[in-house]
């Protein structure tokens, strides 16, 4: 598996494609102006008379820096354009989505599968299911959508979040002491946790994604920050 | 070694055009030693840690709570720290007490030819000053738009029947003006003697009218000393007439800051009864720990038009009210703390001022301290409607 | 004879220094920090222990055994509590600290904490353990392998009415084996850390005073030497000890970095505690920038500045010195923490409410005081470089004909004196919320946690420009001499220098896209961040067409200033990465953004800032560098930058966080980061030393050079800003007050009308009544 | 520069009449205030804190203006333009730190989404 989500990696190629470019003229530009206009026998040719004291001629040439001012500009215009299109995607809220409840806490993750937690109306059908738990959710048909239970990693019990793929899950995030923030790592998605807050990220993990990945704590929180870590595991 | 100073007797037959003394001292020689920069930052320094050792609040474990204390036995490393900044002031100042204005630089070049360059550099203090307030007005401006007020969601949430539903401890903003420009009505025992306004506003309010009769002052003192026409003991003693009243009038505004916080007033005493009676912020649980105020939307008006009696049943709540406390104090305190820097500058001119200090040639020096001390002014013009009215 | 009477005093004087120098640090440091943990006691059960409550220790031997194993009984009586199985609330808790060794819960009433210390279970409200009903409890203790240990033991009896009133505790303290030498208190370790520091100091410059003329050495004609240099207010004096300062903590902020690659160097590592890895990146972070980037700027700001415009001095050089003394003041408070074991552990963001949580070290207080001290420091030295750029420009010397240098110092100093004080404000805040208990960043009162991060980051992203924007002045210098031409495009570098000014105080909330910051704001500066690249752009093709038609020359500021050219790019490049809000939600808070900003930190400033040594050290000392070790120290400092931060990219695309103590890679038995990490990490550890190394190779070249290098004319390098005109090292004042210089033209332009801002600046100025030779 | 107290506005000396303008400005802040609550229910609160930021601006101006030096001086121009000069840094601070609260990303206005515009 690699890290990171379909939208970052699609982005990513063209950033990159671009990058290359734009370092590539930068590299062949700097290399060849430096060699072919060096000074050959190292001596010091006063090309332009520079003399102490003396505000030397001008050296500019508009329409050349109008263009490197233009052709930049137009290309930022169509990276911000690319880099906004995904944003639907990325912030929007999904009606339907399971909501999982993700608090951080220092320093460990808490899941609760249960979307009712906080509510006292939920539908007649979840009510009334037997199996209904924070550890574990079934779908109105009966469906295993949301699992947790423990791991080992390291030598360290860690929690074990198991979702189902092509499922819309929505993760409801706040924290019971200072900011946390969950890494999904193969998704490549982050989002803080802040104490007093409810902060939202939605997510549907795809076929390709089945198998274990990582979530880690993503923004400093503290001592055992660095140990703050879980695993998710998408089936099928 | 000779502390600062640096010989004063020098200037006296040094005829260069550079600068005062802060600057160069002709001959094209080197620019003035000082000690003062070296005790000024370490006295700030010391100064810090002993404020973080004074006030250290400790973490309660069990109770999830902070506790907080005053450890007055560690107050040396803070009253050092003091002494050796001041010490560090007075040097400076000391090499800048024989400053005649002769040397007065200008600056050259567009845009501030010919202004002197002494006076761009209050300017630019002032911008960082601007910047300074601003930030502390954006903290007010978001926590104020982000807080419910308190009465409103006292208000919002009497359910039919004249129950409130409320969980104690709720957050929400209860505004300074509440215990201030609207005291008379909320407060219990309030009172407002004057008719129109309650005995709480008093203090702010002739806190505002101190700081616009002292800016007043400031510059009838520096119209004063560029008065040629005067003769200069006619001059020395009424720059210094004026630039006391000044300094009179900051010690009374923080004077007053002070009752208004922690003291409060009883005046007109008779029996049970006060003619002026305004209760500190302080006294009236106003302060930044008050995670539990005991709020009264309504007085029993048994005890007559300015005698509450108790709060009627069912109209009281619990409030957090610490974020407002926070920001009142915080905001009006870092003003309290600029008039008090002012405060010390006057000292310091009055002093060189009954000594005749002030001349026509370097009466800049006071409109350049005038400028700070207007715009300490300005910052209370939008202080006291922000969180004395409001 | 009288000469070698010296001498020998003079190594009598240096080996009672060094003595002092071995003694200084056998003061230990304080294991509960500036504050002392335990002796707060169980407070929420009643202000003082009583001594009612008669605790018990039983289980210590009267021998230690070397890393055995005891049986510990903890027990007490007295107090309120009584025996009620209806109600076995009513009994009590307990909390056993241990200086050394290994404590162990034996059953499910007792817990470990994460300090190592036990105590009964039921203290965590989700944890319903009935541990905290008991009277005795049994844990296990391994002894240190070497050396005693001492036990402090607090219980408490309480009545069982679920409140903490009316309860008691008491306290135990036991000692077993031999005990260490009395532990100083943090005030003794602050002043032992100081002496330290004043007696290394103060060797060095003994040292250096006495290579200055060995011969002519005589301890009376020291301290005139040395305190003219303390209390001096000429810019190039106090450019000096910026310099070095910020030089001295380039060194310890490398010593951190150094220190926690180790840690990083193999998976799963415990070189370094949790708690000491979290305060050297937080310190190496805080000194990097605050400490090193800065006064390193300020420095080549301070000699260069003055001299460059054509004026004495600075405008107001006693401020000039105190921005200066607040920068030592300051480092003194940010690492009083570190020197007690209870050092900030925040990050240099210090992100609420982290900081103001009681999970923080008790260091961090201190080193929000030492940031105000910074603050100050830079807001002095904001207004006095103002006011200089803004009243004392050489005669003739009009807006646009400013040094390039010059003008990236004034937009760096107008970012930063306008942006500083929302950090100070910030600061003080949450100072107040450490000591008095305002209730700023206080969740529990509605503190709302993003409002740090919002003050930090307006004043943290023209930060960022105010540390890169001298480098790109310094590249612009640098470039245009070597090339021997005039810079490309002059106009458009100034403009593209006020455009980075302006945009990037709106481009601050890309720092907190996954931050739960409003959501407008989020795709504004979103926006906004990507137009920062427009003017970037511009500068840098900028100076790849300066060296057109012309004759470069390579020096060893020439090649740092190439070489520049390509890191930067490479940071420039990486940083069109984080506006894209979709990959910003992958790569945030992982080493792309540690490799992005090391990228822009070093390759960008550091890189601009060694190419100024190079270039101004003739100026400065004298004397010239040498270049071939100049260009082994560029070699070796290149390469090993790019092993270091290259892979690092590769490490933030896999997913590895920042600011983790240490990470895991996927095994047969689990599931974690993959296994090429580790040997990227590997990598970057070894390329660190090197790079280490080669910082070494400057501080020599340095030395070497400015005692025994070649005598440097006025004008080395042929540069034409007015720095070149006088002597080198440059006379004081720095130009002749009484005749300044005037600044020619090369190019006579005909009397052009000025344009709109011209006609602006001219109506809003005092009208000139004597001669009309100002430009614009 | 220098000859402040030549000017005079309306026949008074500008000083003094600056002076009890803000005397007057101020005693209208307050009463605006008092009557809030005197006549509880006849002024609402929009119309006080309109009076309070027309005033207050009134009273800044006459500070700035005429005590500080900025009307009337040869450099009270350049200097006025100085003053004026953080005013957007000042407003881009208010606009992001002052008037943003937090929130889920979710929440983005639709006209900041792509989707918007099609």
């Amino acid at each position: 598996m690699e890290a990171g989500g379909e939208i970052f990696w699609y982005l990513f190629d063209i950033f990159n494609f671009w990058a290359a470019i734009v370092l590539f003229i930068v590299l062949v530009w700097m290399f060849h102006h430096s060699l072919k206009y060096r000074s050959k026998d190292g001596s010091d040719n006063n090309i332009d008379d520079f003399k102490p004291g003396v505000f030397p001629k001008e050296n500019d040439d508009l329409k050349m820096e109008l263009t490197w001012t233009i052709v930049p500009f137009i290309l930022i215009v169509y990276l911000t354009y690319i880099a906004w299109g995904p944003i639907d995607e990325m912030w929007s809220a999904d009606p339907d989505a399971h909501e999982i409840y993700v608090t951080g806490n220092q320093w460990y993750w808490d899941f609760d599968c249960d979307p009712f937690r906080d509510t006292e109306n939920a539908p007649e059908s979840y009510l009334s299911m037997e199996n209904r738990s924070s550890t574990v959710f079934y779908n109105a048909n009966g469906i295993l959508i949301c699992e947790i239970s423990t791991i080992e990693v390291e030598g360290q019990i860690k929690p074990l979040l198991r979702v189902k793929a092509d499922e819309s899950y929505g993760f409801l995030l706040t924290s019971n002491d200072v900011t946390h923030a969950p890494f999904f790592l193969d998704w490549g998605i982050k989002e803080d946790t802040q104490p007093g807050m409810e902060t939202r990220l939605y997510y549907t993990p795809s076929m390709d994604e089945i198998g274990s990945s990582l979530l880690m704590c993503t923004e400093y929180c503290g001592k055992d920050h660095g140990y703050m870590t879980a695993v998710v595991e998408v089936f099928e | 070694m000779s502390y600062g100073g640096h010989d004063d007797h020098h200037h006296d037959h040094q005829h260069s055009h550079w600068g005062p003394h802060d600057w160069n001292h002709g001959h094209g020689g080197a620019p003035h030693n000082s000690w003062a920069p070296i005790m000024i930052a370490f006295g700030s320094s010391l100064f810090l840690l002993g404020f973080t050792k004074v006030f250290t609040q400790t973490w309660d474990d069990e109770a999830d709570l902070w506790t907080y204390a005053i450890h007055s036995s560690q107050i040396g490393l803070l009253i050092a720290g003091l002494a050796i900044f001041s010490a560090g002031l007075t040097v400076f100042w000391r090499q800048d007490w024989s400053h005649s204005g002769s040397f007065e630089p200008k600056a050259i070049g567009t845009p501030f030819r010919t202004i002197d360059i002494r006076k761009v550099a209050i300017w630019m203090f002032l911008m960082s000053e601007m910047m300074v307030f601003s930030s502390l007005f954006s903290t007010y401006i978001r926590y104020r738009t982000g807080f419910d007020n308190c009465v409103t969601l006292f208000e919002s949430s009497i359910e039919p029947g004249s129950t409130v539903v409320l969980e104690a401890g709720q957050q929400c903003w209860l505004p300074a003006s509440y215990f201030i420009a609207e005291g008379g009505y909320h407060q219990e025992h309030a009172n407002a003697a004057l008719g129109f306004m309650p005995d709480t506003l008093i203090p702010g309010a002739i806190n505002t009218f101190a700081l616009i009769v002292s800016s007043y002052t400031i510059v009838l003192a520096l119209k004063t000393a560029k008065d040629a026409s005067l003769s200069d003991a006619e001059r020395n003693s009424k720059v210094g007439k004026y630039l006391s009243i000044t300094l009179f009038l900051a010690t009374l505004f923080l004077t007053f800051k002070l009752i208004e916080w922690f003291v409060g007033f009883e005046i007109g005493h008779e029996g049970d009864w006060y003619y002026f009676h305004a209760p500190s912020l302080s006294a009236d649980h106003f302060t930044i720990h008050e995670s539990a105020y005991t709020y009264c939307h309504s007085w029993d008006h048994h005890g007559g038009a300015d005698h509450h009696g108790a709060c009627e049943p069912g109209q009281d709540a619990i409030f957090d009210i610490r974020m407002a406390a926070s920001t009142f104090y915080v905001t009006t305190g870092t003003h309290g703390v600029h008039v008090f820097g002012g405060m010390v500058a006057l000292a310091y001119m009055v002093l060189k001022a009954f000594r005749g200090g002030y001349t026509p040639q370097n009466a800049v020096s006071i409109e350049y301290f005038g400028l700070y001390w207007h715009f300490v002014d300005l910052v209370w013009v939008l202080v006291f409607p922000a969180f004395y009215l409001y | 004879m009288i000469g070698s009477m010296k001498k020998s005093r003079t190594l009598g004087i240096l080996a009672i220094l060094l003595l002092a120098v071995a003694i200084a640090p056998s003061a230990q440091s304080y294991p509960t920090g500036i504050s002392g943990a335990q002796d707060g006691g169980c407070s929420c059960h009643g202000q003082t222990p009583s001594s009612d409550v008669v605790a018990s220790l039983e289980g210590l031997p009267s021998e230690l055994e070397a890393g055995a194993t005891y049986t510990l009984n903890i027990t007490f009586t007295g107090g309120p509590s009584y025996d009620d199985n209806a109600n076995p609330a009513a009994l009590g808790g307990f909390h056993l600290w241990v200086s050394d060794g290994v404590l162990a819960p034996v059953d499910e009433m007792v817990q470990l904490n994460s300090d190592g210390s036990v105590t009964h279970t039921g203290t965590d409200k989700a944890d319903t353990g009935m541990g905290n009903d008991q009277r005795n409890w049994t844990v296990e203790w391994t002894a240190p392998m070497d050396g005693g240990a001492k036990f402090v033991l607090h219980v408490n009896s309480v009545n069982g009415d679920q409140t903490n009133g009316g309860d008691m505790w008491g306290k135990l303290t036991a000692d077993v084996g031999p005990q260490p030498a009395e532990q100083a208190s943090g005030l003794t370790v602050l002043a032992s850390a100081i002496l330290l520091m004043v007696v290394i100091t103060l060797s060095c410059v003994l040292w250096v005073f006495y290579r200055q003329d060995p011969g002519a050495f005589a301890w009376e004609r020291f301290w005139p030497w040395f305190s003219d240099y303390i209390t001096s207010t000429d810019h190039k004096k106090v450019g000096t000890l910026y310099m070095v300062n910020g030089l001295f903590f380039l060194g310890v902020g490398g010593l951190f970095a150094l220190i926690f690659r180790v840690q990083l160097a193999v998976p799963g590592n415990d070189f370094l505690t949790q708690d000491e890895y979290n305060q050297f990146f937080t310190m190496h972070g805080t000194t990097m920038i605050f400490l090193a980037a800065m006064p390193m700027i300020a420095g080549f700001a301070n000699w260069i500045v003055p001299l460059q415009i054509g004026a004495q001095d600075l405008a107001l050089p006693r401020l000039n010195a105190l921005a200066f003394w607040l920068n030592p003041a300051a480092a003194l408070l940010l690492f009083s923490g570190i020197f007690s074991g209870q050092g900030a552990d925040t990050g240099w963001t210090g992100y609420a409410p982290y900081i103001v949580s009681h999970t923080a070290h008790s260091g961090a207080t201190l080193w929000v005081a030492g940031q105000i001290l910074i603050v100050a420091s830079s807001t002095i030295s904001g207004i006095n470089f103002m006011t200089t750029f803004c009243t004392m420009r050489a005669p003739g010397m009009g807006w646009m004909h400013m040094p390039l240098f010059s003008w990236s110092m004034l937009i760096a100093t107008l970012m930063l004196f306008i942006s500083i004080p929302a950090f100070g404000i910030g600061l003080i805040q949450v100072l107040l919320d450490r000591t008095i208990g305002t209730v700023f960043y206080e969740v529990a009162a509605g503190g709302d946690p993003l409002l740090w991060s919002h003050l930090f980051w307006y004043f943290g992203h023209p930060e960022v420009y105010v540390v890169v924007l001298p480098a790109f002045g310094v590249i612009s210098e640098v470039l245009s001499t070597s090339a021997r031409r005039t810079i490309f495009g002059y106009k458009s570098m100034v403009f593209a220098l006020a455009g980075i000014g302006i945009v990037g105080f709106i481009v601050y909330g890309h720092h907190m896209f996954t931050s739960g910051m409003s959501p407008v704001l989020r795709f504004v500066t979103m926006l906004t961040t990507m137009l920062v690249a427009v003017p970037t752009g511009i500068k840098i093709f900028n100076w790849l067409q300066t060296m057109h038609g012309g004759s470069l020359v390579y020096r060893t500021h020439t090649l740092w200033a190439l070489g520049f050219l390509v890191t930067f790019t490479l940071g420039g490049i990486s940083g069109m990465y984080f506006p894209a809000v979709a990959m910003d939600l992958h790569l945030h808070e992982t080493y792309f953004v540690v490799a992005h900003f090391h990228y822009v930190f070093v390759g960008g400033i550091v890189f601009g800032l060694y190419s100024g040594i190079y270039y101004w050290f003739p100026k400065a000392t004298g004397r010239m560098m040498n270049e071939k070790i100049g260009i082994l120290h560029f070699m070796t400092g290149f390469i090993s930058y790019n092993l270091i931060f290259w892979p690092m990219h590769r490490l933030g695309i896999q997913g590895m966080p920042r600011r983790q103590h240490t990470y895991f890679i996927t095994t047969d038995e689990y599931f974690a980061l993959p296994p090429e990490t580790a040997d990227w990490n590997m990598l970057i550890t070894v390329a660190a030393f090197m790079f280490f190394a080669s910082n070494l190779i400057l501080v020599y070249n340095m030395i070497s050079s400015g005692l025994r290098g070649q005598k440097a004319p006025s004008d080395p390098w042929g540069g034409w800003s007015m720095e070149w005109l006088v002597s080198s090292p440059p006379p004081t004042p720095s130009h002749d007050p009484s005749n300044l210089p005037v600044l020619e033209f090369a190019e006579i332009h005909g009397d052009s009308e000025p344009g709109f801002f011209g006609r602006m600046i001219q109506w809003m100025m005092i009208p000139e009544d004597d001669d009309g030779g100002e430009e614009e | 520069m220098g000859e402040h107290g030549h000017h005079t506005i309306l026949g008074f000396d500008r000083y003094a009449f600056n002076f009890w303008v803000l005397m007057i400005f101020t005693a209208i802040e307050v009463v605006a205030v008092a009557l809030t609550f005197s006549m509880k229910g006849t002024v609402s609160m929009n119309t006080v804190v309109f009076i309070l930021v027309a005033v207050g601006i009134v009273k800044g101006v006459g500070i700035a203006a005429i005590f500080m030096h900025l009307q009337g001086d040869p450099d009270s121009r350049v200097l006025t333009a100085t003053a004026l000069f953080p005013v957007f840094f000042i407003v881009v601070m208010v606009l992001f730190i002052g008037l943003t609260h937090p929130d889920a990303a979710d929440t983005l206005p639709a006209w900041c989404r792509p989707g918007y515009y099609n």
